[in-house]
């Protein structure tokens, strides 16, 4: 003996409404007897009770909506045998649909939206206006990259807002980043870009991370593929030192020298002298550039690095550099670099002074094949014709390609520099 | 090509060469695969409308009844449900039959055995009930046939789980599907495109059994992939050679086996070349070229330097009339305009 | 100039290189270089914009003491007042 | 006895006063068979009038819990009871031999059981356990036993008869002495796959029974609103083969009838068709609202009911006593409660199985596909 339950008359039956009690309280059912007529989704159905007994009490009244399981009626003496009574179970209500706010009808008009056809994040599907913004809102554009183009770039370090596409429509293809890993010179380093044009439908977010990831692919590949090695001297500086002061007293304070533009030029007219380290590995050779265009590595303070170029760098004077420098800084910190000033070096330098760092010990950005690094400028005891002085000293570092150079011809490139300090009224 | 009454003869035409290959086409490739497969096993049986005094409708099966008996050559009544359905129960049973359906138009009043029946017992009754059938059936446009002897449905099949479905393009394929159909435990449908039964060729000697697993390269290249199959084997063969002509090297692939589709070759292939072109008979909308341009956009879509090309037949039932029969189906200048989009850069 | 406005005149122009320096926090003798990581140029460029509210020229012996925002306090108000009895 | 020779066929009825149902107002027939000569041989053995009634019972007792157990939701999908039509797969299977074939249709439970599928199998299958007779994967309408050569419940109207020609064509190109019974309802008639299939068994002359559960109704539409001629057996008939019109609620003269066709088909005569006239007591399934009949007919029928029908004249003779029947009614809910138990404590295939079986475990390429 057992409650009557709310039967489930086909998989798809959740619910049904009870339409109709063909037996009343006090009356006697057998098993098989048709004692109430239940509505489903599909039509009104006569039901049957398993069970023989007498009926205690109908629990739901014609016209309500109860999930299918739900109990129905207590056959006598079965009550406490079984578990929940209706008045524990879910009663479900008919569901009206909700109509949307006349604000988001409004919208949804204007933006050709169909209502009817769209369901919202709301309880029951009710559209709010977010959803409409959200079916409202534009695609963003993307660059038109062939699959296997974006793959290629990405393992090589190619900037693929500096190559131009030949596919339809300006799609980049794969031949298009190929031609532009062959040619260097052509590239722009894949650091830098995030002041570039293709970057500029982003926010500050996906710029950091675009940027995170170029330079760590470029990184990497520096590090899989290059074999450095490393060589550093110090140098002393007190002649540059004094020739700048001495320059600085003549010039406006806005317009003094500091250091780091005889250091750059240092670097620069060195590696004019020793063209071994100034150019690009590329298809398992070494190509010289004909200019030295100087990469300044700029780390941000907002994390990130950029890479502007001086470029024939070594054809400057001072001032210039210091302009440049200057100039280059600013905008390259305002994200105002133009693609011009991000083409790829053909050797550049960081210089970390200014953090307080003593040296720097690089890692080469492909196709390069040296780097040179500047660590701070600090007065030391350094002997000098036999007596102990204080001297304004740097420490000046080479991380070069050991496939293009050997340390000789670094360590040339380093006693270059340190001449050119020396001899600060030549520049 | 190989005239009319070569084709009507009954008896074997196929001519040696001093290497031991001969000379034959796809029509008798087949007639001799059932001969071979009739000796080599009792449990073979062909059953299908006019295969016995007729000679098959498309005279494949032509001198099979005087050869072995109307037992074994069944001319069936006008009843492709039933004796589809009879050819179910009787590999149930035990034998080995081969059923031959006219054309896959007519193979939709069967479709209710094929799909509920043949390609189902297996799994619904636990796999208890294995079912191992052959249905040959006609396919395909280019005979001037009209909307209800021309389709490619091929690839509806090729939709259901639990059939082997094979299209044999070549002659070799036609002599040697036969046998490794029969001898697969499970149901096979092998569909022949009507164009290709006057084929004429070459079949090396002793060739008997292909394997009915894997995809075939027909051509080698390095600048796109062609995919095609059945009928459309031919032109995008053609087509690889007006492309070699223009110095594009297509590489061309006989699918062979449209369910289980052999993606191992295929996607082996696009990331060789980077672009491919789908040459289907059957309509593009929901089509087996679809089902192709799936698999490689979900596997290979980064070695994917172009959009996949389809060359698929217009989508409107095929016309009598020849030019627009024509222009209704993929065709080699077609095939090359879709490689030229995919390989040139400013496509 | 007194040592609040010398004090304020520094922090406007800190401002203009570093938008969201802030001074109240700062020790009076912390390293103002390294706590708004200021490279040289950067210096240079505030000891220009110093020089020029100032209203007299710094030059490069002074400038290198000019460290923390009480050696920067100390030097405006001594300056400017030498400056003044000058005029 | 009508007889009506034709020179494409014969048509025989068994009943004095075939009941010829036209709409709903029908007259269930109470005829007993009438005594048909020659008396073929058989292999079988459970004919006995009490075990026929024992095993109509089962049936009767397995379906009304199988009812319940739906409404509990223990068991899903479609469930086609035969409740009301026992008296046809009893009948039809008394008359088969073990090497016989069958194929059923989605009302099968009833002939499963009578065919020999243990309630167990059968309970489990329904419950969607791995312990079913196609291991969950078929349900109530896909009963399978290859053991038994039962090819299984066929959902599709009329989609097995093609399948039985070609089990008859295998059995006589291997001169194997069975017969291939195929069971299927009314509407059966009304497709093509029956006339195809009719024309072709008639043909070749294969060795297939033609089993037709007249009840009446096509799922909700009676006979009369579908079909131009009535009388199925006559137009089985017209297709050059043995038919016979039984009353499908006297289970004897089922069994008696499948007896002489299945004869008949074994000695190479070939296929017969027998027009099993019934009635089902329950609606066509369980979301079946039961509209498109009257209350009245149903009740008129079950006065026909083949279980009394058959235990009445078993009591007042003597054959059986109340006690017996008590005795069997219990032992058969204790198997029902058995294979209930068993069922739910039936494992679940695991999900990792889902693609076994799509091809055959032994296809030398792998699979599945």
């Amino acid at each position: 003996m057992g409650d009557f339950r709310m039967p489930s008359l086909g998989a798809d039956m959740e619910e049904g409404t009870l339409l109709e009690w063909l037996v009343k309280p006090g009356d006697t059912v057998h098993r098989g007897d048709i004692v109430a007529v239940v509505d489903t989704a599909k039509s009104a159905v006569e039901v049957e009770c398993f069970d023989d007994g007498v009926i205690d009490a109908l629990l739901v009244d014609p016209g309500q909506v109860v999930p299918v399981g739900a109990v129905l009626a207590r056959l006598e003496g079965s009550a406490a045998a079984t578990g929940p009574t209706s008045a524990g179970l879910p009663v479900v209500s008919p569901v009206t649909p909700i109509a949307p706010s006349p604000l988001v009808r409004h919208r949804a008009h204007e933006l050709g939206i169909d209502l009817a056809a769209v369901r919202g994040t709301g309880a029951d599907g009710v559209l709010h206006r977010r959803d409409i913004e959200e079916l409202a809102r534009p695609a963003p554009t993307r660059p038109r990259v062939s699959p296997l183009a974006r793959r290629l770039a990405e393992a090589n370090g190619i900037n693929l807002g500096t190559v131009s596409g030949t596919g339809a429509g300006g799609a980049i293809r794969a031949d298009d980043v190929r031609k532009a890993m062959a040619a260097p010179a052509m590239a722009a380093p894949a650091i830098g870009q995030a002041t570039g044009p293709t970057m500029s439908g982003l926010d500050a977010d996906q710029r950091a991370t675009a940027m995170r990831n170029s330079i760590a692919a470029l990184m990497s590949r520096s590090k899989r593929e290059i074999p450095h090695y490393y060589l550093s001297t110090t140098v002393d500086l007190q002649r540059t030192s004094d020739w700048m002061r001495e320059r600085n007293r003549e010039l406006p304070v806005g317009e003094r020298l500091v250091p780091s533009a005889a250091l750059l030029l240092a670097a620069a007219r060195a590696a004019r002298e020793v063209p071994e380290l100034n150019g690009h590995w590329v298809d398992g050779a070494f190509r010289p550039a004909a200019d030295v265009d100087l990469g300044l590595i700029l780390s941000l303070r907002s994390g990130g690095l950029l890479v502007p170029v001086l470029a024939a760098a070594d054809t400057l004077d001072i001032s210039q550099v210091m302009a440049l420098m200057r100039d280059l800084t600013r905008r390259a910190r305002a994200g105002r670099l133009r693609g011009s000033e991000l083409s790829q070096p053909s050797i550049s330098v960081s210089n970390l002074g200014d953090q307080g760092v003593e040296s720097v010990i690089g890692v080469i950005y492909p196709p390069q094949v040296a780097l040179i690094g500047f660590g701070a400028v600090i007065p030391r005891p350094w002997a000098v014709d036999g007596l102990l002085g204080i001297r304004p000293l740097v420490t000046v570092t080479l991380a070069a390609d050991h496939r293009a150079t050997d340390a000789a011809i670094g360590a040339r490139l380093l006693k270059t520099i340190d001449r050119i300090l020396q001899t600060p009224e030549e520049t | 090509m190989v005239t009319k009454t070569a084709a009507q003869s009954a008896t074997p035409t196929t001519t040696p060469t001093a290497d031991g290959a001969r000379q034959t086409t796809y029509r008798e490739a087949l007639r001799e695969a059932h001969r071979d497969a009739l000796k080599r096993d009792p449990r073979v049986f062909l059953m299908g409308e006019d295969v016995g005094r007729y000679g098959g409708s498309f005279a494949v099966s032509l001198g099979l009844l005087e050869e072995f008996g109307p037992e074994r050559i069944r001319d069936a009544p006008l009843s492709e449900s039933a004796f589809t359905g009879a050819g179910i129960g009787a590999a149930l049973g035990g034998m080995r039959p081969i059923v031959e359906i006219m054309t896959v138009n007519f193979s939709l009043l069967a479709l209710d055995q094929i799909l509920n029946n043949a390609a189902t017992l297996l799994h619904m009754s636990g796999g208890q009930l294995a079912v191992p059938l052959v249905v040959r059936m006609t396919t395909g446009a280019g005979r001037q046939l009209a909307a209800q002897h021309s389709h490619s449905l091929e690839g509806w099949y090729a939709h259901i789980p639990g059939l082997r479905v094979l299209a044999p393009a070549t002659i070799e394929d036609a002599r040697g599907m036969l046998w490794p159909a029969l001898e697969d435990p499970d149901p096979v449908l092998i569909f022949e495109h009507g164009s290709l039964y006057n084929l004429a060729g070459t079949l090396p000697d002793g060739a008997a059994e292909v394997d009915i697993s894997r995809a075939a390269i027909r051509r080698v290249g390095s600048d796109v992939t062609v995919i095609a199959y059945s009928g459309g084997l031919g032109k995008a063969l053609a087509a690889a050679d007006l492309l070699a002509a223009e110095g594009i090297q297509a590489e061309v692939i006989d699918l062979r086996v449209l369910r289980p589709l052999d993606d191992d070759t295929i996607l082996g292939s696009v990331r060789r070349t980077h672009q491919v072109v789908i040459v289907d008979e059957g309509w593009r909308s929901g089509g087996l070229s679809a089902e192709i341009a799936a698999r490689i956009a979900e596997q290979a879509f980064y070695d994917l330097d172009a959009p996949i090309e389809r060359v698929c037949g217009a989508e409107v039932p095929i016309p009598y009339a020849k030019h627009m029969e024509e222009a209704a189906l993929p065709q080699p200048a077609d095939i090359v305009a879709a490689a030229r989009r995919a390989v040139a850069p400013n496509g | 100039m007194t040592p609040d406005q010398a004090r304020a005149m520094l922090e406007t122009t800190l401002r203009e290189i570093v938008p969201d320096a802030d001074l109240s926090t700062l020790a009076p003798g912390a390293d103002l270089r390294s706590t708004f990581e200021l490279d040289s140029l950067d210096f240079v460029e505030l000891v220009d914009k110093l020089s020029t509210r100032a209203g007299f020229r710094i030059e490069e012996d002074d400038a290198d003491g000019l460290r923390s925002v009480e050696a920067v306090t100390a030097f405006l108000v001594t300056r400017s007042a030498h400056v003044g009895q000058q005029a | 006895m009508t007889a009506i020779d034709k020179s494409h066929g014969t048509r025989h009825s068994v009943a004095s006063q075939p009941p010829r149902r036209r709409a709903s107002a029908t007259e269930p027939s109470a005829t007993t068979p009438t005594t048909l000569a020659p008396k073929p041989q058989t292999m079988t053995t459970a004919t006995e009038p009490a075990d026929l009634l024992r095993q109509m019972m089962r049936i009767r007792r397995f379906e009304e819990k199988c009812a319940e157990l739906y409404s509990d939701t223990k068991i899903r999908g479609f469930l086609h009871l035969c409740i009301g039509e026992e008296a046809t797969a009893v009948g039809v299977m008394s008359a088969l031999a073990p090497s016989d074939a069958v194929i059923s249709t989605y009302r099968e439970h009833g002939h499963a059981l009578a065919r020999g599928l243990s309630m167990d199998s059968i309970m489990a299958e329904m419950f969607g356990k791995v312990t079913g007779c196609s291991r969950g994967r078929g349900g109530s309408m896909h009963l399978f036993d290859a053991e038994r050569r039962f090819y299984g419940g066929n959902g599709i109207v009329a989609g097995g008869l093609p399948v039985a020609l070609g089990l008859a064509l295998a059995d006589r190109m291997n001169a194997r002495p069975n017969v291939t019974a195929c069971l299927f309802g009314d509407g059966a008639m009304a497709e093509g796959e029956f006339h195809e299939s009719a024309n072709l068994a008639a043909l070749w002359k294969l060795p297939v029974l033609f089993c037709c559960e007249n009840n009446g109704y096509a799922m909700g539409t009676a006979l009369a609103r579908t079909h131009a001629e009535t009388d199925l057996a006559a137009r089985a008939a017209s297709y050059g083969m043995v038919s016979w019109a039984v009353d499908g609620m006297d289970v004897e003269a089922v069994a008696e009838a499948t007896r002489r066709a299945v004869a008949q088909i074994r000695g190479g005569g070939g296929p017969c068709f027998l027009e099993l006239r019934t009635y089902r007591f329950r609606a066509h399934s369980m979301y079946d609202p039961d509209r498109y009949r009257d209350k009245s007919e149903i009740e008129q029928w079950k006065r026909a009911d083949p279980i009394p029908a058959l235990s009445g004249p078993l009591l007042s003779s003597g054959t059986l006593t109340e006690a017996d029947l008590r005795r069997w009614s219990a032992e058969i809910d204790a198997e029902i409660e058995a294979a209930i138990t068993a069922a739910d404590q039936g494992e679940l295939e695991p999900v990792a199985d889902l693609t076994r079986f799509v091809t055959s475990e032994a296809n030398p390429t792998g699979g599945p596909w």
